[in-house]
């Protein structure tokens, strides 16, 4: 195939001189002729033994795909670094997206198509494969086929469209993201008028975050990160930011904040209201404009009766409500522990709407760049999909399903009852990189390409400036002869469904590079040549739409707030609200199989390969626990077993444990640690949003007596608060001496 | 004339001693004072006063042992230390001085010692071939032994003297 | 001389350290008897010294094989109990060094029934020493890099680092003592050769060197015997401040002490007069020396421990008070670690051991009593040991960077093992020079019976 | 052999100057003797094709370079990919039917790379870099290319397999890295040449690249080991 | 083993660190702004990806064996026991590569010397594992391979060899490792200049974690160039390389000042600048 021979220079180069041999310590052979050297028989002139080369491409750990380049040496990628290219990355990249490659080096990888025959999944032969996927979906009746997919973009997206659509009318395609921010979205979408508006973190001298951990899991990490670098240097025109996080349980940002101050859960929108209304009996800052039925809302709540709901100090609400007075630009967020709620659509609108009574809209808040392409724009899922599909299976609804990269059956609440549903559908073919919970309840299971190997387009659903499609190219050959893209395998899918449309691909990257090629003028400023076109577009990775430039919305929009039950009666067998801790590293527990993942200790527990129930110090002294001592953590919908880390960054009310962990079956590195948090959850629902409320289950806590060593970096003899005992470590400075202004 | 060797031996360090005084007294004719040996299980207390002072030349060698082993130690190990394609370490000097004195005196020390124990080899003439002399196991348990080589005249004069201080048992035997 | 015309009538005002109307050939046969037949506690005391060296060298191999993982060390405790156990050798070493050499140039010559044992057990301490330097290298097989020796890379060691100082006075130190210890024999192997048969008639023939006694022999033997005695001294002192400089050089706190040079030179003197009197009870039975190894100059000995323990004892509480009174807050914590972190059982059972079990030998009676003198001495000798663990180990837990302590860690069975072993190889290196080597100097319990009676002459003439 | 070695470099050695220097001498020579010994052991490899030096490099007196392409733009010199070969022999009739070539183009009919033994074999914890020797001595000093990389390959022309004639240990590097080489006279290489040859840490020494117009090889334990 | 050589060069074996102009042309250096630094790991992942750090796993991180060359330090305020109000304080810790390293010193088999271009080299092959570094680090930042990790411990499983990096070696069981400042990196840079006839440009090589890093807290260059980003930040600090008292520590009388090097009592002069954290005391 054309696509094979331009890239022979992906083939692993066996050059054993140069390659790190494993254990080489002073044991290595110096005699002549022991050791073997070959060479390119076809070289491309740029590749050069010994030394790598850089190829741009797309990372794919979370769906702010960010662009990479990969280090490529003799044939291996070796290292993944930001491409500077990209508006995204701005050339940085996170631990978790280095760790991308090893996705692609996994042990565990599936490296064969698996049929089920007679009860037990077989491996088989990829056209049997093929063959077994197309026959048995042919099957199904019209519109009884359902497309379970992550959050998709780009042209992948299209496939996935007009794979599901040939299966007729009513087929759906369902758009799962266990972590999914769509409470934000929707309230966004309401109070500033687009649901993913582009922010000047950098702009504000003042930032006020209801629990949107953007340094670390929210959004677009890596690249809020880069603003947040610029947004606590000062400038002549602007001083050094200052950052104020509102949360339950204390995130990487929170501790990165000049106040933290702990909250009682799913009161965030209480607060805010509280601020509004002390905001609005003074003067507004400039710009300052209040949403229709928010003043009215932000009467009820005076100061006396939100300390009372929010339980912080007096001195601390004073002390925000005098910041966002007097810093301007400043910039108000609302995140996952704000909006877990069955209220927290309402908090998300409430926390929101500051903006406008701080008249940031249009200073620090803008609204995106509209992609002018629907298909191929990002679709970024929610939970309640999950539901809807469930049930559409439960009840029969559903004759052949297709899971491509998703977990469901790890991820679904208990509740769910997802595994059941699941089992009824008569063709469950899974498109995974690893035998993982939900594969092995397949029909048939077809291997992926990792991300090294692959094409694809993506677009992220947050946007710097403009829209940046990212392109995605293999930075290796295959590993296994036995894998395929999930394009490749769509498009052979196609190819047999629908030949008319389909057959003069070869396979997704013909598909790709056509469909590119053939809009290339709308993106800006490349060559007009098809060929030169394309060698940029993989070259840079990176590649600009056209767009035209959206307007600040004018006014605010309403605000429909309902806090029936924000405040309800505590059920005292679940004294404890749960925060399911969402860790960079591990997500939703897709990359829990990465032993660099594992070993990194987690930012603020440093512990390691585990999972852990954080609790607050005073918390413990109640219940008498000691740190490592083992906890029963139950709910109404399920329980675990956990030791216990005392923490202080927590709320005393609040229970944390880390959600990615306790994996039947992943892989060597993940199987058996840790708990699934999962499945602890209670069924709330966000009332406007149907989404599943993450941060209201309630738990009970009781010590089962045995006690084991926490493994963490801090040294695992130190159960309480670790300082810097005297040393002079980290020195800590106060803002108004500092003169950030005048270094570099 | 053929030269002989005789060997008293005594019961305690009195006897043999006035053996001896009596011995020097008469001044033999051909007997010369340096072939007369005392052999004992220890040391002889007042051996001085009784066989006059001997050289004892074991502390020259050990001057020289020292000195040689303290100043090849350090010039060796600066040497080294100068050639170890002069690697900084620490911020000290290539070549540091105090670690190099600490190792000048273990070098001290070890020539010393060694040279020492070859001196006192030499000095002692050992390691020596005993068919060579008249000897008698006694010698290392209790008695005390005096040996003489001279002439067949001579020898048998102090013979006599032996027997005058109740020697317990005399060999005799043709000096080669 | 026989002993019915010896002045035996001396009446005895006090005990004596020895019998001074014992015959000279009676110590010859007493002497040749402990090597020919010893009691069976020999053979006893010998196969349970062999098997415990088997199992520190089974738990070498496995360590050796596997990592030194296996030790139970981690990263910031990177020494054990290795370290610790070698300085509690060399130690060891020292006293030997006291009895055979100090003693010596001060003419105590109750020394000389018991200095041939003491002078072995500094050699075969230093021995077994050595073997911990190995045993605590990660890369044993490669322990020719810190030779100095001209070699194909041309490189050489480090002669900055106090490890190769270390290297090289424990390599003079054992060379010269195994010189001092043989030449010293020399004359007593005469003897093994006079009264020998057999394969031990060659051996000792050879090691005799054809030692005749004669004057000439005596006046170098002397001279050449103080020459070394007097090297020994200051080189047994600077062994074990060189030792004591691998902490003091380096920036541990709690090791920067100026005071740590002597501080450990009078523990090693202690241990090690502590160990003498184990072995001295030990050789007294299995050789049956009682003739020799009398009450008065265990008596002698015991003292001796004593004062040196209030030695240490006072430059242990110096070392306190200088951390205590200086503004060094960090050593400072050291301290306090030690006392209270999870140590302090440990620390406090080595100061009691040190500085308060030795009042025992105050008591005349007890340092009469063999029994109690037995398990007097093992307890300083293990109060010691645990010195030396403590100044190796709590330091590493509590260092200056805080966030690499509470990685306290308790040695691996394989470190236990080792440290067991080397008892084991002591004792068998120990146990085997007592049967080929006389550990009574004949020669020189002869000059003391005989010196001291013709001092007793001169009293009476005077 | 190691006439050659104490003869080229005993003014470093110096072993002469040393008190009991010919004991020293004598160990050393020793010690190099096993080594070198051990270097030559298992000398002759075989190759799959004998390609034969002596008529390319010597006969033909084609550059070095031409073929080991690499060796000026990597660390590692590479063996030439098997398109040169065919570039070359396709035209050659002469020697077409020699069965040497005709395995050639065997291997190039199934496209696949011929499996070179390595003659010069470093260990792996040792980082040397082709491009730097040539760049220093054929390019910056303008040194013929064969005796360049007869440094530390002989004389390659004289072989038909390359053989390994020198001991390639730590101290016959240096042996060369001490030498005083004159320096390059174009100005650019010498500011170049201040990043890879710093002045040497203990003070000024004279011979570090900027004061003399000689300069050492580099002498970082890391510039080699990694 | 010239002893000529040794008298000659005398004065010059004499000379000792840190002194002015000791790296006339190349210093590696850091400065690390702990105002940027958000704790997030990234370097530290970035590290075990350029450097093959094994993963030792549960057990052994247990047992305190970890070996991450960079880690990221997390503490409290004595306060905050009850609550964290002014957040945890992060700190990358890695090899400070000293001016007078105290490791250097006491390797009895020379395996650790100072580079020329300012580094703290650690030979693999020669190290004979005593250990002895370590324990004179007061950073305790050098990490021990207790265990043969690639060939025994099998910590990559095929087919993860394949990423290792071929430009260092695996470090096998019994030898000393530390952070390198990616020396292969630095080589490969020197080399490029060389080859190019041209001094190294600022920012043309970067560590791994300073180059992985999203808040770009951690600046990385040659010291010895006055334009480059990293020399500038230290003049702005007043940070100089051979003091071990700062201008900021002798008088208050420059309140702005952030810079500063940990233990610098000790007087090791390490090569890495922190920079403080600031926090707002109005927030």
């Amino acid at each position: 195939m054309k696509n094979n021979q331009r890239r022979d220079f992906l083939k692993v180069l066996g050059w054993s001189g140069a390659s790190a041999t494993v254990g080489a310590c002073g044991y290595t052979s110096i005699d002549s002729g022991v050791e073997t050297v070959k060479s390119y028989v076809n070289p491309e002139d740029f590749n050069i033994p010994g030394v790598a080369v850089y190829y741009a491409s797309t990372c794919q750990q979370c769906d702010a795909f960010c662009g990479i380049v990969g280090r490529v040496r003799d044939g291996r990628v070796l290292k993944l670094e930001g491409n500077v290219e990209s508006g995204l990355s701005g050339g940085k990249l996170c631990g978790l997206g280095q760790a991308g490659v090893q996705h692609h080096y996994n042990p565990d990888r599936l490296r064969k198509p698996m049929l089920r025959k007679d009860g037990s999944l077989q491996e088989v032969s990829w056209n049997d494969a093929m063959l077994a996927l197309h026959k048995r979906s042919a099957a199904t009746k019209d519109g009884r086929f359902a497309f379970l997919t992550g959050p998709v973009s780009g042209h992948f997206k299209v496939l996935v469209g007009n794979a599901t659509e040939s299966f007729g009318a009513g087929s759906q395609h369902y758009v799962y993201d266990p972590l999914a921010t769509r409470i934000n979205r929707a309230a966004a979408e309401q109070v500033l008028g687009s649901d993913v508006p582009r922010l000047a973190l950098d702009q504000a001298s003042l930032i006020v975050s209801f629990g949107a951990d953007f340094l670390d899991t929210w959004v677009s990490p890596v690249h809020f990160a880069g603003q947040y670098a610029r947004f606590r240097k000062a400038s002549d025109s602007r001083p050094r930011g200052t950052l104020v996080q509102i949360e339950p349980r204390m995130t990487l940002t929170g501790a990165n904040a000049d106040r933290w101050v702990p909250i009682r859960p799913g009161t965030e929108g209480v607060l805010a209201l509280g601020l509004a209304n002390a905001l609005l009996a003074g003067k507004l800052p400039a710009g300052g404009a209040v949403p229709p039925a928010l003043a009215t809302a932000a009467t009820a709540f005076d100061k006396a009766r939100v300390l009372a709901e929010t339980g912080i100090k007096e001195e601390a609400f004073d002390r925000v409500v005098q910041l966002l007075r007097e810093r301007t630009p400043s910039l108000v967020l609302s995140g996952p522990s704000a909006e877990g709620h069955a209220h927290g659509y309402s908090n998300a609108q409430a926390i929101l709407a500051l903006n406008w009574v701080l008249g940031n809209v249009g200073k620090t808040i803008f609204p995106p760049a509209k992609l002018p392409f629907p298909q191929i724009a990002p679709d970024s899922g929610d939970t309640a999909s999950l539901g809807k599909l469930t049930d559409a299976m439960a009840s029969g609804k559903v004759d052949a399903v297709f899971v491509h990269d998703l977990n469901p059956v790890f991820t679904a609440p208990s509740f769910v009852k997802f595994r059941e549903a699941f089992a009824k559908v008569g063709f469950k073919a899974v498109f995974a990189q690893y035998l993982d919970e939900t594969a092995r309840e397949a029909d048939l299971v077809l291997p992926l390409d990792s991300a090294m190997e692959g094409w694809g387009t993506h677009v992220a659903a947050y946007q710097p400036q403009g829209v940046e499609m990212t392109v995605q190219q293999p930075l290796m050959e295959r590993l296994y002869p036995d894998t395929r893209g999930a394009g490749d395998i769509l498009v052979e899918l196609l190819k047999l469904r629908r030949p008319a449309d389909y057959k003069t691909f070869g396979d997704y990257y013909a598909y790709l590079r056509a469909a590119l090629g053939a809009n290339r003028t709308a993106f800006s400023n490349v060559p007009a040549d098809e060929e030169q076109f394309w060698t940029e577009a993989l070259s840079h990775g990176v590649l600009h739409v056209n767009t035209a430039e959206t307007k600040v919305a004018a006014k605010p929009g309403a605000v429909e707030l309902d806090f029936a039950g924000a405040s309800q009666a505590v059920d005292a067998r679940f004294p404890y609200a749960l925060a399911p801790v969402v860790r960079a590293s591990l997500r939703d527990g897709r990359h829990a199989n990465l032993p660099w993942m594992q070993e990194t200790p987690d930012a603020l527990t440093t512990i390691v390969w585990d999972s852990w129930a954080e609790v607050h110090p005073k918390t413990a002294e109640k219940l008498g626990i000691k740190d490592g001592d083992e906890l029963e953590i139950a709910s109404a919908n399920g329980s675990c077993k956990v030791q216990a880390y005392i923490f202080p960054g927590i709320h005393p009310d609040v229970i944390g444990i880390p959600v990615g962990q306790g994996h039947e079956t992943l892989g060597r590195y993940a199987d058996g640690r840790g708990v699934n948090t999962f499945r602890l959850l209670d069924p709330v629902f966000d009332r406007k949003t149907g989404e599943l409320a993450l941060y209201s289950t309630r738990v009970g806590v009781k010590p089962t007596g045995s006690r084991r060593v926490l493994v963490k970096d801090e040294g695992w003899k130190s159960g309480n608060v670790k300082t810097q005992s005297g040393r002079k470590l980290v020195v800590t400075l106060s803002a108004d001496k500092a003169k950030l202004s005048e270094e570099v | 004339m053929i030269a002989k060797r005789i060997l008293g031996l005594f019961d305690d360090f009195d006897r043999a001693s006035a053996a001896l005084r009596e011995l020097r007294e008469a001044s033999l004719p051909g007997l010369d004072w340096n072939d007369v040996t005392i052999k004992s299980p220890i040391e002889h207390p007042d051996v001085e006063g009784v066989l006059g002072v001997r050289s004892i030349p074991v502390r020259n060698y050990t001057l020289i042992g020292a000195l040689l082993g303290g100043s090849l130690g350090f010039l060796g190990i600066a040497t080294a230390q100068g050639n170890f394609f002069s690697q900084l370490k620490g911020g000290k000097p290539i070549i540091p001085l105090p670690p190099d004195f600490v190792l000048t005196y273990e070098m001290l020390i070890l020539g010393g010692v060694y040279i020492t124990v070859l001196g006192f080899l030499i000095c002692a003439g050992l390691p020596a071939r005993m068919k060579s002399e008249l000897y008698n196991v006694k010698v290392s348990e209790d008695q005390v032994g005096v040996m003489v080589k001279s002439n067949v005249h001579a020898i048998a004069e102090v013979r006599r003297i032996f027997e005058r201080h109740d020697v317990l048992s005399v060999q005799e035997e043709v000096a080669t | 001389m026989d002993s019915t015309r010896s002045h035996s009538s001396v009446t005895q005002e006090k005990e004596n350290d020895i019998r001074e109307d014992i015959a000279w050939a009676q110590i010859n046969r007493d002497v040749l008897a402990s090597i020919e037949r010893p009691r069976a506690t020999y053979w006893a005391l010998f196969a349970l010294a062999f098997s415990m060296f088997v199992v520190g060298v089974a738990c070498e191999i496995y360590q050796y094989n596997t990592g030194m993982g296996v030790s139970g060390m981690n990263n910031p405790n990177v020494w054990g109990l290795y370290i610790a156990t070698f300085i509690f050798w060399i130690g060891m070493s020292h006293s030997g060094t006291l009895l055979s050499a100090i003693l010596h140039i001060i003419h105590a010559d109750w020394r000389k029934p018991i200095y041939r044992f003491a002078e072995a057990m500094t050699t075969f301490s230093l021995m077994t020493a050595g073997l911990f330097v190995a045993v605590h290298l990660g890369r044993l097989w490669e322990i020719y890099y810190a030779l100095p020796y001209p070699s194909e890379r041309w490189t050489w060691p480090n002669f900055q680092s106090p490890l190769l100082w270390d290297a090289m006075a424990i390599f003079t130190y054992l060379s010269s003592s195994i010189l001092f210890l043989y030449v010293g024999a020399i004359p007593d192997f005469a003897i093994c050769r006079d009264n020998a048969t057999g394969w031990r008639k060659g051996f000792y023939d050879t090691l005799a060197l054809g030692w005749m006694g004669t004057d000439r022999q005596w006046r170098n033997f002397r001279v050449a015997y103080m020459t070394i005695a007097c090297f020994l001294i200051p080189l047994a002192v600077s062994v074990h401040s060189i030792v004591a400089s691998d902490f003091a050089m380096s920036q541990q706190p709690g090791w920067h002490i100026t005071s740590f040079p002597p501080y450990f030179v009078a523990g090693a003197l202690y241990s090690g007069c502590a160990a003498i009197i184990t072995l001295f009870i030990v050789l007294r039975h299995t050789f049956r020396f009682e003739e020799y190894m009398t009450l008065p100059i265990l008596d002698k000995t015991a003292r001796l421990t004593f004062a040196i323990a209030m030695v240490w004892t006072y430059l242990n509480l110096i070392e306190y008070a200088s951390v205590w009174y200086g503004s060094d807050e960090v050593a400072k914590q050291t301290l306090l670690q030690r006392a209270t972190g999870p140590y302090a059982v440990y620390w406090w059972a080595m100061n009691f051991l040190g500085s308060v079990v030795p009042f025992t030998l105050v008591f005349k009676k007890l340092r009469a009593n063999l029994t109690a003198m037995m398990i007097v001495s093992l307890l300083l000798n293990l109060g010691m040991w645990l010195e030396r663990w403590m100044i190796v180990t709590p330091t590493f837990g509590h260092g200056y960077y805080p966030w690499t302590w509470d990685h306290t860690f308790f040695p691996s069975w394989v470190q236990w093992g080792i440290v067991f072993g080397s008892f084991g190889w002591f004792g068998m290196l120990f146990m085997l020079f007592c049967k080929l080597v006389p550990s009574v100097s004949m020669y020189e319990v002869k000059e003391m019976v005989f010196h001291r009676k013709l001092a007793k002459l001169h009293v009476r003439e005077a | 052999m190691k006439t050659r070695i104490f003869g080229g470099h005993a003014d470093r050695m110096g072993l002469v100057q040393v008190p009991g220097g010919w004991l020293l001498r004598l160990l050393v020579a020793m010690i190099l003797g096993l080594v070198v010994g051990l270097a030559f052991a298992g000398d002759k490899v075989e190759q799959p094709i004998e390609f034969p030096h002596d008529i390319h490099a010597g006969k033909m007196g084609i550059n070095c370079m031409y073929c080991h392409t690499y060796a000026r733009r990597s660390r590692v010199s590479g063996i030439p990919p098997l398109r040169k070969c065919i570039n070359c022999h396709q035209n050659i009739e002469s020697v077409k039917d020699k069965p040497r070539i005709k395995k050639l183009f065997e291997y190039w009919e199934k496209q696949e790379a011929i499996p070179f033994k390595k003659v010069h074999d470093l260990p792996d914890f040792v980082r040397f870099s082709h491009e730097r020797h040539i760049q220093r001595f054929y390019f910056e000093l303008g040194r013929p290319v064969q005796e360049v990389c007869g440094y530390c390959h002989g004389n390659v022309s004289s072989m038909t397999v390359d053989e390994k004639v020198e001991p390639i240990t730590m101290g016959w590097c240096i042996s060369c890295h001490q030498k005083d080489h004159p320096n390059p006279t174009n100005p650019a290489d010498l500011v170049g040449m201040k990043s890879v040859y710093p002045r040497m840490n203990i003070a000024d020494a004279p011979a570090q690249g900027t004061a003399a117009n000689t300069s050492h090889g580099p002498n970082d334990c890391w510039q080699c080991h990694k | 083993m010239s002893l000529e050589q040794t008298l000659n060069d005398w004065t010059r074996f004499r000379v000792q660190h840190p002194k002015p102009g000791a790296h006339p042309d190349l210093k590696w250096a850091m400065a690390i702004d702990l105002d940027a630094c958000t704790g997030c790991n990234a370097c530290v992942v970035a590290c075990y990806a350029e450097n093959n750090l094994p993963v030792v796993g549960k057990e052994k991180f247990a047992a305190g064996q970890a070996m991450h060359w960079i880690r990221i330090e997390r503490y409290w305020n004595e306060a905050d026991e009850d609550a964290p109000e002014q957040g945890a304080q992060f700190l990358p810790m890695m090899c400070q590569q000293c001016e007078a390293a105290p490791c250097e010193t006491v390797c009895p088999a020379g395996a650790t010397n100072h580079t020329n271009d300012g580094l703290n080299s650690q030979v693999y092959n020669r190290c004979i594992g005593s250990r002895y570094c370590s324990a004179n680090c007061p950073y305790k930042v050098r990490y021990f391979n207790w265990y043969n990790y690639p060939e025994q411990e099998k910590v990559w499983p095929d087919p993860l060899p394949m990423q290792l990096n071929p430009d260092l070696t695996v470090r096998t069981k019994g030898v000393m490792e530390k952070c390198t400042f990616c020396v292969q990196r630095l080589v490969d840079t020197k080399d490029r200049a060389a080859t190019e006839g041209r001094p190294i440009r600022d920012g043309e090589v970067l560590t791994a974690c300073a180059q992985a890093c999203p808040t770009s807290a951690i600046t990385f260059g040659n010291l010895s160039d006055p334009y480059s980003h990293v020399a500038q930040k230290w003049r702005l600090q007043r940070v100089e390389l051979d003091k071990d008292k700062q201008l900021k520590d002798i008088d208050g009388s420059h309140p702005g000042l952030r810079g500063y090097r940990i233990f610098e009592d000790l007087r090791p002069y390490p090569s890495v600048m922190y920079l403080e954290r600031v926090r707002d005391s109005q927030a």
